[in-house]
């Protein structure tokens, strides 16, 4: 009666309606998603690196980080692999279906701060890793001068792996972008590299005394990624990374994505790599 | 500070079913004071304490007066009326025509009074008020719900709010305060408010005036019982050490013992876990999700695709530990734990939190 | 052998019966040469495995022979063991069994009625296309009053299949009177939704078939006997228990598939089950119950097994009367069960599961572990009285087509109600071919 | 006619099947038991073969196949391999199938001896060694504990495989359904020996509500600490061969109750 809470959000559990315009193959269980509003209205204002919970209807809800370009009016996009029932699902979607959305949730990629004004960027990413990164990337290319040398470093398991391989391919081509692709296993028809993703980073002529790092991937590639940034000399405080939990409300009450102190739908996904890197050599934590 | 009769005690429940409040206060069930609703005076557990407890050992005994609160906290906390066990957070209809849905949520929040609230629990509810401050059905219920504390001047053998500065007296967000004093065997209450609605509700109530000794000598139990818990936990530099040492031994030793059943996480009034499950009828037209209490003991809490983060119990006894004790200072400015006891005593196999949490703090490996 | 042709006819599985078992009739020219209810069911070794066990753990561990009369062997065990141990429980703990056991009644006979014998007389294959053969009300009221019977098992069980509130000296905690008394509006819909079928049961076509039998029940002083009874036969036999192995005889012949129970003294067969009960306990019924049985065709004295249906109908009405009796007087009893100090020696117990008189006998050391376990589930008893049944029914209709004669036989195996999985003394036979 | 019927409304409704081994059919009746559901199960699956309920029995494939009882003969060795290859999905259903069921008991002693102490002439028996569950032949997709298994976890698991969805079959103790329930624990509270910290939720804690201990019905739990418990169960009062019978009833045969109970 007393001292209740306030803020209390009566929408706080509850997905939007958005409807499908277009589904884009992007790999054997990679698919893009393009979602409207079912209502109409405003599309979703987001930073990059932030994420949405999506909900397929009667089946179940799960995090996905937004995938389309944080500045454009376009459709909400998601690129969403294929591994569980509920993702499995969303495969099967035709445009016209309707998806459940609640977010936009979590921090983001600091690339619009003072932080990254001047930098150099590396930005690291690992299979479908590469999606929550993509915001970002296509924001450093609405303000490509604001940055120094920008490297894009990407590691899939085989060339069939290679996720956005078209976009890839065009910012590959950009005079200002250094973008370096391996797999792990290469096939006949792959000329480019080989190896684990962490061995790019080594390369690269970014400064690493003025660099801003962005890594995504599996926890253990963002590990080694990690440090072979800090073995090159980017300092802890300006690598990033996304972390994975396990996530039902994605607003810090399940409990569900504790890592450490942190909740990582809330603090997280992307943190600073100092701020976790003790958490991150313990098991099971 | 006023002073409420017997009869008094009488009048205040029945101004509150008056006004169409549920009451939910202590109950004698099943061997044990638990909270369920009260539907008259007698359901109070009149002469009945339950202080004796010991790690996995609670019984209920008679007491020589007749007391209606000499008892401390049972197996039942307040959040199963504020954040409940299982709840359904919207229901959802597929429209047939366009392939969408249409989603509905109509949290209920019935009016209610908690009685008997003891200072550890009431510094629960505020924890979870600050975890919950977004959650609407949470809210809702929690605005709807009036608050009558009670002062513990009997503290229990697990019992440790001394330590975590939570009680015996109870403090915060109370409407009405009550301290059960006992003359000859006899009770009577000595009532304070702690709120407006308190204040409004006092006033129709037939309080007598209590003296300045009355004031004092409650003043002299409540420091009395701050001497006299079941345990204690030493909480200086406690987080640190405890969030320093996740590569412990200690928690291997206690995964021996531990059965990861999750009573503890269960039990524990601040323990906010919860798990989601979304589903529909054999018809696949109209889904619901549902909400229910999980715990960090579970090895679905921590599945991700590809495996499950703490598989091993030794992780997930860890988690409990230093989330209640250490991350919790992080998460929301103050411990997880507020030393009512429950996770000592209702642990079937008598893991104590205080005697672990020392073990891992007190030595470096 | 030779020259003539032998004419098989084979039920591969027996549907909508509990448990698996086959039926095969061999004919050469006009006789028929024989009659095997084959049972597939493999054997469980119950009264092997209760042996080294607390005599407390036997109503628990005697559950599992039946899934759909449970509280044959819970409360059978437990009374066996209250007699081995030299105890009775009081009036209040017994009316609370009796009352479960007339949910156990009322769900397992409204199964049986409704949805495994009443779709034989309409020609359905199930209830399912009953319903969708325009008698959805019936199978809407077979649900209603097995969802009554359900509930009653579950308000004092805690589950309808193998509750978990039944133990040796009574309950683990006794119901609250609340609880019982919200079934009434139940009961009473369930009731009305019996009679109003009544018109449907009795207008059934029944097979001209008697069979001169001897039915043999529990029979009890003063009620219509569930619980515990005397035994008594049609044909004057009046025993207490400790009588039951003297007799009849569990037999391992060669041609059969079962232990085979018949007399000891005649080798004759017997029929348990509601036929017999009513038979025996006509006047242990309301009088106008009794009246009713008449007039829906269950004339004293009835003999036809096709009948047995009715006679399920009138215990379903029984148990429903005796459900609201029984909880109009129910008080929550002092304590929920009586202490029962083990010692040595030997107990028995018996009570009418829904097909039929179920048997317990145990035998305890002076620790209370349980050295010698017997029991003779219904099914078991009527296993010969089917045989003998079929041949009789079979004998005198060869001319008919394998068809017909196959669905006949069909129909009047399950007018027993046989319950195959209740078969601690079943056992598969090596099945010769050919 | 019948397979007109069954077709005729919706050609696409998935085909259930129920197939029983050594069990006593509690757990196929928990589906006739779901009064208020039953109707809506047959308009949502076709009934394709369950001969409990129903003599039209069609053959497969089937979508989904309940299989209750455990595997005892050499026959029902044979008869589980057919099963499987008729089903798409294979879901075992209660103790027996699961874990072996009470019959899994003959496991720890000479089957021979037991056949002579039930039967009159043993030879006729065709019969194994073992109780063994129906993993132990055949791969199976889904699981549902108890003896019997719990209705609502049934009609979950249908509506689960029907949409699509993960069933939610909890891997947590009894005790976080008991706490939910808001009962007391009979351990601590009265001192009574309670398998739940070890067993698999699922039934909704019913045993502590009706004031007995849990007897382990839905089998262990993930990764169940019985070494633990069993130094709980002395302490209550149960002498050694008691906490032997006490992890030895209904899933006997699942490896964590099996090696607690010594065998
Ligand atoms: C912040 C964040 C962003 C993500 N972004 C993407 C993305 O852009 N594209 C993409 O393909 N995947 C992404 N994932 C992973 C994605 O959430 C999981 O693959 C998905 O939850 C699997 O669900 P499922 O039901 O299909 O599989 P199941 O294996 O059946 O999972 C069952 C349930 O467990 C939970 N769960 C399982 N795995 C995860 C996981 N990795 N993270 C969180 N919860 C999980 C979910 O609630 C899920 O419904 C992201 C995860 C997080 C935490
Ligand atoms: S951790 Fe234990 S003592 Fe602390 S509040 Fe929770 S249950 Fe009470
Ligand atoms: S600490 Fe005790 S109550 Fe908590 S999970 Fe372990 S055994 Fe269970
Ligand atoms: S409490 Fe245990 S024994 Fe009782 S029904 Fe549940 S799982 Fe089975």
């Amino acid at each position: 009666m007393n001292a209740t809470p306030g803020g209390a959000d009566p929408a706080l559990w509850l997905p939007e309606p958005w409807r499908i315009e277009r589904v884009r193959r992007e790999l054997s269980d990679t698919f893009t998603l393009e979602l409207q509003p079912t209502a109409g209205g405003a599309p979703l204002r987001f930073l990059p690196g932030q994420f949405n919970m999506l909900y397929a209807f009667g089946l179940g809800e799960v995090p996905i980080s937004i995938s389309g370009d944080p500045e454009a009016d376009g459709p909400l996009v998601h690129t969403i692999r294929a591994v569980g029932p509920v993702t499995e699902a969303m495969r099967r979607l035709v445009p016209g279906d309707v998806l459940g959305v609640r977010g936009p949730f979590g921090s983001c990629w600091p690339v619009s701060g003072a932080e990254a004004e001047g930098c150099d960027l590396v930005i690291v990413a690992g299979g479908v890793g590469l999606a929550p990164l993509r915001p970002a990337i296509l924001h450093v290319l609405r303000h490509r001068q604001r940055f120094g040398q920008v490297c894009i470093f990407y590691g899939a398991r085989t060339p069939a792996d290679i996720l956005y391989r078209h976009e890839l391919r065009r910012w590959r081509g950009q005079f200002d972008l250094l973008v370096d692709v391996t797999v792990d296993r290469a096939t006949q028809d792959w000329a480019g590299r080989v190896g684990v993703v962490p061995r790019l980073v080594e390369g690269g002529g970014y400064d690493p005394q003025h660099t801003l790092a962005l890594v995504c991937g599996p926890e253990i590639m963002m590990r080694h990624t990690a440090r072979a940034l800090l073995a090159r000399g980017v300092r802890r405080e300006r690598i990033h990374v996304s972390m994975e939990r396990n996530m039902k409300c994605a607003v810090g009450l399940c409990g569900h994505c504790q890592f450490g102190p942190h909740f990582v739908c809330r603090d997280g996904p992307v943190f600073r790599f100092d701020v976790i890197e003790a958490l991150m050599t313990v098991d099971g934590l | 500070m006023q002073r409420l009769s017997l009869a008094g005690l009488a009048v205040l429940l029945h101004v509150l079913w008056a006004d169409r409040r549920e009451i939910i206060g202590p109950r004698l069930r099943d061997g044990a004071i638990t909270l369920g609703i009260l539907h008259r005076l007698e359901d109070l557990p009149v002469g009945w304490s339950d202080t004796a407890q010991e790690a996995a050992q609670y019984r209920v005994v008679p007491r020589a007066d007749s007391a209606r609160f000499g008892h401390v906290t049972g197996p039942l906390s307040w959040k199963r009326w504020l954040f409940l066990p299982e709840e359904v957070l919207f229901r959802a209809v597929r429209d047939d025509q366009d392939g969408g849905f249409t989603l509905s949520a109509t949290p209920t929040a019935p009016l209610r009074a908690f009685l008997g609230v003891r200072g550890c629990d009431l510094a629960a509810i505020a924890i979870q008020d600050r975890i919950f401050a977004h959650d609407p059905a949470y809210c809702a219920r929690r605005e709807a719900t009036l608050i009558i504390a009670i002062n513990c001047l009997e503290p229990g053998g697990t019992c440790f709010c001394a330590s975590m500065e939570t009680g015996p007296q109870a403090r915060g967000a109370f409407d009405l305060r009550l301290t059960e004093w006992l003359d000859a065997g006899t009770p009577s209450y000595l009532v304070e408010s702690g709120s407006a609605a308190g204040r409004k509700l006092l006033a129709r109530l037939p309080i007598e005036a209590c003296t300045p000794e009355d004031q004092a000598r409650v003043e002299q139990a409540l420091a009395q019982a701050a001497t006299r818990m079941g345990r204690q936990l030493d909480t200086g530099g406690l987080a640190e050490r405890l969030a320093a040492r996740p590569g412990h031994r200690h928690w291997q030793q206690v995964a021996a013992r531990c059965l990861s059943c999750a009573n503890c996480t269960l039990v524990c009034p601040t323990c906010f876990c919860s798990t989601i499950e979304d589903r529909t009828d054999l018809s696949g037209t109209t889904a619901e999700r549902v909400r229910r209490w999980d715990s960090c003991f579970d090895l679905e809490h921590s599945y991700i695709v590809g495996g499950n983060v703490r598989a091993d119990p030794a992780a997930r006894y860890r988690q409990w530990l230093l989330h209640k004790l250490a991350y919790w200072h992080t998460q929301f400015g103050t411990s997880g734990c507020t030393g009512c006891g429950r996770c000592i005593t209702w642990c079937p196999v008598g893991i104590d939190l205080t005697v672990e949490a020392a073990a891992v703090a007190g030595s470096e490996a | 052998m030779d020259g003539e042709r032998t004419r098989r006819i084979e039920v591969g599985t027996l549907a909508r019966v509990e448990g698996e078992g086959a039926l095969t009739l061999r004919v050469r020219g006009d006789r028929l040469l024989d009659v095997q209810l084959r049972i597939y069911e493999p054997p469980r070794f119950f009264e092997a495995l209760l042996r080294g066990r607390d005599f407390r753990e036997a109503p628990d561990i005697s559950a599992r022979i039946c899934g759909i009369c449970p509280i044959a062997y819970q409360l059978g065990a437990a009374q066996a063991m209250e007699d081995a141990c030299g105890v009775q429980v009081g009036a209040g703990l017994r009316a609370l069994r009796r009352l479960i056991y007339c949910g156990e009644w009322i769900e397992s006979h409204a199964l049986h009625v409704f949805l495994l014998h009443l779709p034989d007389f309409l020609g359905m294959p199930d209830a399912v296309a009953l319903a969708e053969a325009g008698h959805r009300d019936t199978v809407q009221a077979a649900l209603r009053i097995r969802k009554l019977g359900n509930a009653l098992m579950r308000v004092i069980g805690g589950r309808e299949i193998h509750p978990v509130n039944l133990k040796v000296g009574g309950f683990w905690r006794a119901p609250d009177a609340e609880a019982l008394q919200a079934l009434l509006p139940d009961i009473g819909q369930a009731t009305d939704a019996m009679l109003r079928q009544l018109d449907q049961l009795t207008r059934l076509a029944f097979p001209d078939f008697t069979v001169d039998c001897e039915f043999l029940a529990l029979r009890h002083d003063e009620e219509y006997a569930i619980t515990e009874g005397r035994l008594v036969s049609s044909r004057g036999i009046d025993l207490p228990l400790e009588g039951y192995d003297g007799l009849l005889t569990e037999t391992h012949v060669r041609h059969s598939t079962a232990l085979q129970s018949q007399r000891s003294d005649g080798g004759t067969p017997v029929h348990v089950g509601p036929l017999a009960r009513l038979h025996l306990n006509r006047d242990r019924l309301p009088p106008e119950l009794a009246r009713l049985a008449g007039q829906i065709g269950l004339e004293p004295g009835c003999r036809n097994p096709f009948k047995s249906i009715l006679a399920r109908v009138i215990e379903v009405l029984y148990a429903l009367g005796e459900a609201r009796r029984l909880i109009d007087e129910y008080r929550v009893p002092e304590a929920p069960a009586i202490d029962c100090p083990p010692r040595a020696g030997t107990g028995y117990g018996a009570t009418e599961a829904p097909r039929g008189l179920c048997y317990h006998r145990y035998t305890l050391a002076a620790d209370g572990v349980i050295t010698d376990a017997k029991i003779v589930a219904p099914t078991s008893v009527n296993q010969r009285q089917i045989e003998a049944d079929l041949h009789e029914y079979a004998a005198s209709r060869l001319d008919q087509s394998d068809e017909r004669l196959r669905h006949g036989c069909e129909r009047l195996i399950r007018s027993y109600d046989p319950c195959i999985s209740c078969s601690t003394h079943f056992l598969t036979l090596n099945i010769e071919n050919g | 006619m019948n397979a007109a019927r069954n077709t005729a409304r919706n050609p696409s409704r998935p085909r259930l099947a129920v197939f029983k081994f050594a069990s006593c059919d509690g757990c196929q009746l928990s589906l006739l038991d779901c009064e208020d559901e039953l109707l809506a199960v047959c308009e949502a699956v076709e009934i394709a073969y369950f001969p409990e309920a129903s003599s039209a029995m069609q053959p497969g494939p089937y979508d989904i196949v309940l299989v209750e009882g455990s595997i005892t003969t050499a026959h029902d060795r044979e008869r589980i391999r057919r099963v499987r290859r008729s089903a798409r999905r294979l879901v075992t259903i209660g103790a027996c199938a699961t874990s072996g069921g009470i019959q899994a008991l003959r496991n720890f002693r000479d089957v021979a001896e037991f056949a002579h102490l039930v039967y009159a002439r043993p030879e006729y028996l065709d019969t194994l060694a073992e109780s063994t569950p129906i993993a132990a032949h055949v791969p199976v997709d889904h699981e549902l504990r108890g003896c019997p298994i719990d209705q609502r976890q049934l009609l979950a698991l249908l509506d689960a495989l029907l949409r699509g969805r993960r069933p939610s079959i909890p891997s947590a103790a009894v005790c976080t359904e008991c706490k939910r329930a808001g009962q007391v624990c009979v351990t601590v509270a009265q001192g009574t020996p309670c398998l739940g910290p070890v067993t698999q939720a699922g039934c909704g804690a019913l045993c502590p509500g009706f004031a007995r201990g849990c007897y382990g019905c839905f089998g262990p739990k993930e990764a169940p600490n019985t070494d633990a418990l069993a130094v709980k169960l002395g302490e209550l009062g149960l002498d050694p061969p008691a906490v032997r019978r006490f992890w030895h009833t209904f899933n006997a045969g699942a490896g964590a109750f099996r090696r607690a109970g010594g065998g």
